[in-house]
């Protein structure tokens, strides 16, 4: 579904990935896990089309070449982004977010149904509907950006990030809806730094460190990766 | 270093010889010349580094010719000099302390209010309280005298702004301007620096209004606060390009003659042409023309 | 008393919302600072002067020319002077300044080309200018419909921000535009329609403009000023905020001529504008940045 | 040991959210401290309120013994606490040299002139830059612009310095590079405070550390003890979950 | 070391910059031995480009028109010499409008410099037309202070009177028409807030006072004040029977118009400067009749019949019927001073000060180098701004009052 290559990107001096190249099929959950400044978001924003990389880089979704195609395009074809620091709009409702984000060609047509849906996975929205979403929670607000990239109907979400910033409690339940996405049939492509949980909805994962991919696995296998642990706590403890 | 002062002051001594050379209408054209130039260094001094695009120029440009104007018959000149500077400095006090801590597009938009709020109030207190409107000046000035004043005045402000550059506060500013986090934390006190430079820089454009101001004889709120003179200094400063020493004065020589050249060539359509001039300034010398001679010698250089 | 300047600060207040509605569009969703604003109205005002004293046409049906010839030609102007600015601003160009200077030379630009045609005389034409009683204040027919187009506009303006997708997407661009990619939004063409619009509107209060006062090529600066003070008052972006900043202008001269002293009328104004913008410097009804 | 840094109670909230709540801790004099915790847990906010860049919302902040919890940043800078930035601050369009007398210009010592270029060269000395001084910071590389800002930070021989993430996106040589800097610094007696990810750079620089979760301190003690608490290992894998 | 070559660079760009600046401008053009050079620099862009675009260029066009057409300027030898004119825009800034006269008198070295519009524009340039020793024939300025500045600038002539002129000649006809019952004592004022409006409302005070009228509501408004309700408004309620606005142009228009809106209709309305524009009458209809202004022409004068005919036909405008004719005459002045003492400028300037001239206004003869046989009041009175003061003068019409209702 998407495959990419040779993804190079660099803030000024700093090389921030370095010919990064990995692939994820349809209906798979994938995981990138690694320390912080390992390159993961960066990562997310250069598929999402919102960082420039170089021109080597090879990007295929569904079929078509989207190295080179701007942002909101991408979006289009049904690859969303919930970017770390969520995106939002704040100072609209959580409404209007939700409107905003059923703004593609495949998420008008199911404006409605896709609406019930995500108001099914969060109820607590339902309610907040008209509140602005600058005035919620982290979590709620972590939600509405969830919610919102779902109603564009995408056919692979990614989320960076999902659990940052969030109580443990609410982590929990964000981590079950996510679950739930994924027995929809959404594919999903997560950076987290909670490992645990991300491992234990995942069906791969790859572990980063300063921009390159050092490792991969399926979820049950990374979890016990000495790699891991060294990449985090910087030894197997 | 010493060469470069020798350079300055022979340049400047060079330039103080003018008069005898140019006829009166050379010599108007020097006048308009190094006032604008003054301006232009003035505004640099402050918005070149901070980045703030104020548009107040002729609120303290005007205010200096309004000093003389009311002050003419009663003082003696050089004191009249003295307190025109001291109006600008604390005019621009009180306005850097309100205004300092706006950001961008509306510090400009404020900016331009100010010269507008002060014409304005001008206005009501010469109808209102001295009941005239309009005053006349005279003082045995010619045009030469006024050339020299502005010139020693020019030197004065391109003094000020090499030494600044080369003192601490101006690498205050200019850490501001790159980054106001790392000023602060490196000890910066940011808004005394900025509204130190802010009064400097708007005392030396009230002295400009000021030494020019006996050269019109008559003087009303709608002749000294026009804004173009504000838009001109800004359009010639950037131009120029405001971070650099000599920028702006590389701005104000081709452009002012380039208006001089149009308005007198093509009266009935100057207008036209200045804005397209305007235009393709901003299209094809986006970071100024220094920067341009710069790349155009670099690119050269490579070959 | 009381009546009276409410009602002319209101009717006046209409003129300077009016005006304001379309740089609103420009400067908040399209981040176009543009000082040739007025010069846009004047030359609706102009065109409208045209067709009305030659073609013999009703003002209110030369809106419906002039308007979507504005949008137009808006358009056009986005597409050759704003549109590789906005390209040259994302390797580290400077958007505001770089606008701010080029829409200065459009302002001459303009300005010189309707000087050339006109020249420099006042244009006037009469249209509806015949008393109307509004609670017992005498006022021009043609201002109180300027008042009730600027109104009606507005509230339309609003309507269509608040409750259409379209008004959805241009209240994110306006918002987050960097933000707005992520929901599938071209910020580009947005940002476009948005000026062009936003130039139809100009053209719109010129018209209006044009039915009650005398014009001159020279005098789109000031509706440029009046319309900045608006839009920053207001909050950039904002449009309902708008039309009360301008209705507050309007009151506020009003009140200053009848109660305080008609020489500081346009002091007041300024004073007012930059007494708020120290107090909220987001404007009156704008988001502050979380 | 005399206590250099005190914070008593420190809390700071934007808007409706608590990004630190309550943290009290000290830091005595030539103390090397790492602060540690997964993203968002309030680390560098701790760190901007010591330095002055946020308010505190309420606590206190002692350091020397005096209340610094209401000064600017430039008057913090003054009592000689200096600090690196997370993503680094280096002023681009200035030369090394300049970057570096700026550490030294306006804060505690104040110098300037030929005594500041000295002062500022034998910083660049320390940190390995001496030989691009004339450069403009832009075209340093990064682990080049990372030493500048530690040289700036230096400069001033500050009291108390305050690292941000400040081996973050090094290269595994760069990283050995720099922890080998900053144990020189240490190695000199500097009392540092160190916000830092990389574990092994942790337990090679800080013989304490403190632990923040969710706005938090969950840990401060001897770093090898501290990294086998189960809450802190929790912290950063996340709890197991079971469904 | 880089950045002393570039400072040295940057000096040498500016030094060369500068040179090649003066070489530029310094270039003579050469004067053709016969024709007359004759310069002007006026406000063809910026706030003023409207007063001037409807009062001066029109006139110096239709002049040199005339003049040109006639076969050219006229030397005592008898000869006839092309006038050739050389124009430039002072941008409506003062500073623009001194240099262009420095240009034109050192650069261009024309003959004779008429002056600019606006009283403060003839200010600026007045100490330079004396040390150039250019004549200069001042119309739009209107100053009570011209008896001072003929003493300064000896070769300055002033033709458009004092504010105080206009002031006492209205305050005569308010008086005696309060005397005659026509109106009551009271008069409500507004004055726009600056040098014109202020120098006649100065004067207008204590003038009223001595008619023996109450100036029930005196206030200034700011120059760009475009909504005139609230003043109209007050003034409607004042009681008073004359309503008084020394205004310019746009002011003066949206006055008239929010007048006849607000059914405020005195029995005296006078306005300021742009009664007599061309367009008031298109903006007013038939309700021009009976509004007073400064100025004001003898509708019986065929030469001015002429004038405005040919006026109209050169320019496609009508003239104004206050500073147009009187521009006019000014030239004409000029014309005859030259065909009688030819191209030498003091002399020309001496016959100007002491000789007669036989103008469009008929024969004048300048007293102390100041018009002073001019049309202080008018009103429009069947279709023409017909002269009403001084009413001693032949051609005055009468004046009416009360003036006819709006008629709508």
């Amino acid at each position: 579904m998407l495959s990419l290559s040779d993804l190079s990107l660099s803030y000024g001096k700093h090389l921030a990935l370095d010919k990064v190249s990995f692939q994820l099929a349809e209906g798979e959950t994938v995981v990138i896990l690694g320390a912080n400044g390992a390159g993961k978001s960066s990562l997310l924003k250069a598929l999402a089309g919102l960082e420039r990389y170089s021109d080597a880089a090879r990007i295929t979704f569904v079929g078509d070449d989207i190295a080179k195609m701007p942002a909101h395009k991408r979006v289009d074809l049904g690859l969303s982004l919930v970017p770390e620091g969520r995106g939002l709009f704040p100072a609209l409702s959580v409404e209007d977010n939700l409107l905003l984000g059923a703004n593609t060609r495949n998420g008008r047509p199911r404006e409605k149904e896709n609406r019930d849906y995500v108001l099914d996975l969060f109820p607590k929205l339902r309610v907040r509907a008209r509140q602005l979403v600058g005035t919620m929670s982290g979590g709620e607000q972590q939600m509405v950006a969830i919610a919102r990239a779902l109603m564009s109907a995408p056919k692979l979400l990614m989320l960076d990030e999902p659990s940052l910033g969030l109580a443990p409690i609410v982590v929990g339940e964000l981590f079950e809806t996510l679950k739930s996405i994924r027995a929809s049939g959404v594919s999903m492509l997560i950076v987290e730094q909670n490992v645990q949980a991300s491992l234990g909805i995942a069906d791969r994962g790859y572990i980063m460190e300063t921009g390159r991919i050092i490792g991969e696995g399926r979820a049950e296998d990374l979890l016990s990766d000495p790699n891991l642990q060294e990449a985090y706590l910087g030894t197997s403890a | 270093m010493s060469k470069k002062f020798g350079l300055f002051g022979g340049l400047l001594g060079l330039l103080a010889f003018a008069p005898l050379v140019f006829e009166d209408y050379g010599l108007g054209l020097m006048i308009g010349i190094v006032s604008y130039a003054i301006l232009a260094q003035a505004w640099s001094l402050f918005s070149g580094p901070t980045r703030y695009i104020s548009l107040a120029t002729v609120a303290f440009y005007g205010v200096g010719a309004y000093v003389v104007a009311v002050l003419n018959e009663d003082l003696a000149y050089p004191l009249i000099l003295l307190i025109a500077v001291g109006t600008g400095l604390v005019m621009s006090l009180a306005v850097g302390i309100a205004t300092l801590r706006l950001a961008g597009v509306y510090f400009v938009i404020f900016s331009f209010g100010l010269a507008e709020l002060v014409r304005q109030l001008i206005t009501w207190y010469e109808v209102n309280v001295s009941g005239t409107l309009g005053r006349y000046i005279f003082l045995p000035f010619e045009a030469r005298h006024i050339y020299w004043m502005l010139l020693v005045l020019a030197g004065v402000t391109f003094a000020i702004a090499w030494w600044i550059r080369n003192s601490r506060t101006g690498m205050a500013l200019r850490v501001i301007g790159e980054d106001e986090d790392v000023a602060s934390h490196v000890g910066i006190n940011i808004t005394r620096t900025k509204l130190l430079l802010f009064a400097i820089s708007a005392s030396l454009m009230t002295l400009v209004g000021a030494i020019q101001a006996p050269r019109w004889v008559y003087i009303e709120p709608s002749i000294v606060f026009n804004p173009t003179v504000s838009f001109l200094t800004v359009i010639m400063a950037l131009l120029g390009g405001p971070h650099r020493l000599l920028g702006p004065i590389c701005g104000v020589i081709p452009l002012f003659l380039l208006f001089e050249w149009l308005s007198a060539n093509f009266p009935n359509h100057y207008s036209i042409l200045l804005g397209g001039v305007f235009i393709l300034i901003v299209f094809l010398l986006p970071k100024g023309v220094l920067e341009f001679v710069d790349r155009f010698r670099l690119g050269g250089a490579a070959k | 008393m009381l009546t009276t300047s409410l009602v002319i600060g209101l009717v006046l207040g209409g003129t300077y919302a009016l005006a304001a509605l379309g740089l609103t569009m420009q400067y908040g969703v399209s981040r176009i600072m543009n000082l040739a604003y007025g010069e846009f109205v004047i030359v609706a005002a102009f065109a409208t002067f045209v067709l009305v004293s030659t073609l013999g046409l009703d003002p209110l049906l030369s809106l419906l020319l002039v308007g979507p010839a504005a949008f137009v030609i808006s358009y056009a102007v986005y597409s050759v002077l704003m549109a590789p600015l906005v390209k040259r601003s994302r390797k580290g160009g400077n958007l505001e300044i770089d606008s701010i200077l080029v829409t200065f030379g459009l302002l001459f630009l303009i300005q010189g080309i309707l000087l050339v045609i006109f020249g420099a005389d006042f244009q006037s034409y009469s249209y509806l200018n015949v008393a109307v009683d509004l609670f017992g204040v005498t006022i021009a027919a043609n201002q109180v419909l300027a008042f009730g187009l600027a109104t009606v506009l507005g509230i339309g303006l609003f309507l269509l921000i608040r409750f259409t997708r379209w008004g959805l997407i241009l209240r994110a661009v306006a918002h987050r535009p960097d933000n707005a990619p992520l929901v599938a939004i071209n910020v580009d063409r947005v940002a476009q329609l948005a000026f062009a619009f936003g130039g139809m509107l100009a053209a719109q209060a010129g018209v209006v403009i044009s039915m009650f006062q005398t014009f001159t090529a020279t005098a789109g600066v000031v509706f440029t000023m009046k319309a900045l003070i608006v839009v920053i008052m207001g909050g950039v972006g904002n449009f309902l905020g708008a039309l009360i900043a301008g209705l507050i202008l309007g009151l506020v001269e009003a009140f200053v001529s009848a109660y305080l002293d008609p020489g500081l009328t346009l002091a007041s104004t300024y004073l007012i504008f930059l007494v708020l913008l120290l107090w909220r410097p987001q404007g009156l009804f704008g988001k502050s940045v979380s | 040991m005399t206590v250099l840094l005190q914070t008593e109670d420190l809390t700071k909230r934007f808007g409706g959210l608590t990004a630190v709540r309550g943290v009290s801790f000290t830091l005595s004099f030539g103390e090397v401290v790492g602060l540690l915790g997964p993203n968002g847990s309030g680390k560098t906010t701790l760190l901007n309120m010591i330095s002055g860049a946020h308010r505190a919302t309420s606590g206190q902040i002692n350091f020397e013994g005096h209340p610094i919890q209401n000064l600017r940043p430039d008057q913090i800078s003054k009592q000689g606490i200096a600090r690196t930035f997370q993503l680094v601050k280096v002023l681009p369009t200035m030369t090394v040299l300049e970057n570096t007398i700026c550490g030294l210009a306006f804060g505690s010592s104040r110098m300037w002139g030929a005594e500041a270029e000295g002062k500022a060269m034998e910083k660049l000395h320390q940190v390995g830059l001496a030989d691009k001084a004339k450069q403009p910071a832009a075209t340093l590389t990064y682990i080049d612009s990372k030493r500048l800002e530690l040289a700036r930070a230096l400069a001033a021989d500050p009291h108390l310095l305050l690292l941000d993430e400040w081996l973050s996106g090094l290269t595994p040589e760069e990283l050995q590079e720099g922890i080998k800097l900053i144990k020189s610094i240490r190695d000199a007696g500097a009392s540092i405070l160190i916000v830092e990810h990389i574990m092994s750079a942790i337990r090679e620089l800080c013989p304490r550390c403190i632990v923040m979760n969710a706005g938090e301190k969950i840990a401060d003690g001897l770093t090898g003890d501290v990294l086998q608490q189960q809450d802190v290992i929790e912290a950063y894998l996340g709890a197991p979950h079971h469904a | 070391m880089t950045d002393r070559r570039r400072v040295l660079r940057t000096t040498a760009f500016a030094v060369a910059a500068l040179t090649a600046a003066t070489s530029l401008f310094t270039g003579q053009s050469i004067a053709s031995a016969d024709t007359v050079r004759i310069g002007y620099a006026v406000s063809k862009t910026g706030p003023n480009s409207a007063g001037t675009g409807i009062t001066t260029i029109p006139n110096y066009v239709l002049w040199v028109k005339d003049v040109n057409e006639a076969g050219g300027l006229k030397l005592p030898d008898g000869s006839r010499r092309m006038i050739e004119v050389i124009e430039y825009d002072d941008r409506s800034s003062s500073e623009e409008a001194v240099r262009a006269v420095e240009r034109l008198a050192v650069q261009d070295k024309v003959d004779f410099i008429l002056p600019p519009w606006g009283t403060g524009f003839n200010l600026a340039i007045a100490p330079l037309m004396d040390k150039f020793g250019y004549p200069q024939l001042a119309v739009t300025a209107v100053t009570d202070m011209a008896p001072k500045f003929v003493q300064r600038w000896k070769k300055s002539f002033w033709f458009l009177g004092g504010g105080s002129d206009y002031s006492k000649a209205l305050a005569e006809i308010l008086g005696s028409a309060h005397k005659s019952g026509q109106i009551n004592n009271k008069v409500a004022v507004v004055s726009v807030a600056d040098g014109f409006g202020i120098d006649l409302i100065k004067s207008a005070r204590p003038a009223f006072k001595e008619a023996g009228l109450e100036l029930v509501f005196d206030k200034t408004y700011p120059l760009g004040t475009k909504d005139f309700n609230s003043l109209l408004t007050e003034a409607k309620t004042s009681g008073a029977d004359t309503f008084v606005a020394f205004s310019y142009p746009p002011g003066t228009f949206g006055m008239a118009k929010q007048s006849k809106v607000l059914g405020f209709n005195p029995k005296v309305m006078y306005l300021g400067v742009g009664v007599g524009f061309p367009v008031f009458t298109k903006i007013m209809g038939p309700d021009v009749a009976g509004v007073m202004s400064l100025g004001g022409v003898d509708p019986n004068s065929q030469d001015f019949k002429d004038y405005a005919a040919r006026h109209t036909a050169a320019t496609t405008n009508s003239p104004d019927f206050w500073a147009s004719s009187v521009t006019y005459a000014s030239l004409q002045t000029l014309q005859q001073a030259i065909e009688r003492v030819g191209l030498d400028r003091d002399a020309v300037a001496k016959e100007i000060s002491t000789g007669e001239f036989d103008t469009i206004l008929g024969k004048i003869k300048l007293e102390d180098n100041q018009l002073r046989k001019l049309w202080w009041t008018g009103q429009w009175q069947d279709g023409s701004f017909a002269a009403v003061s001084p009413n001693s003068r032949d051609g005055a019409s009468s004046v009416v009052i009360p003036k006819p209702e709006w008629s709508q």
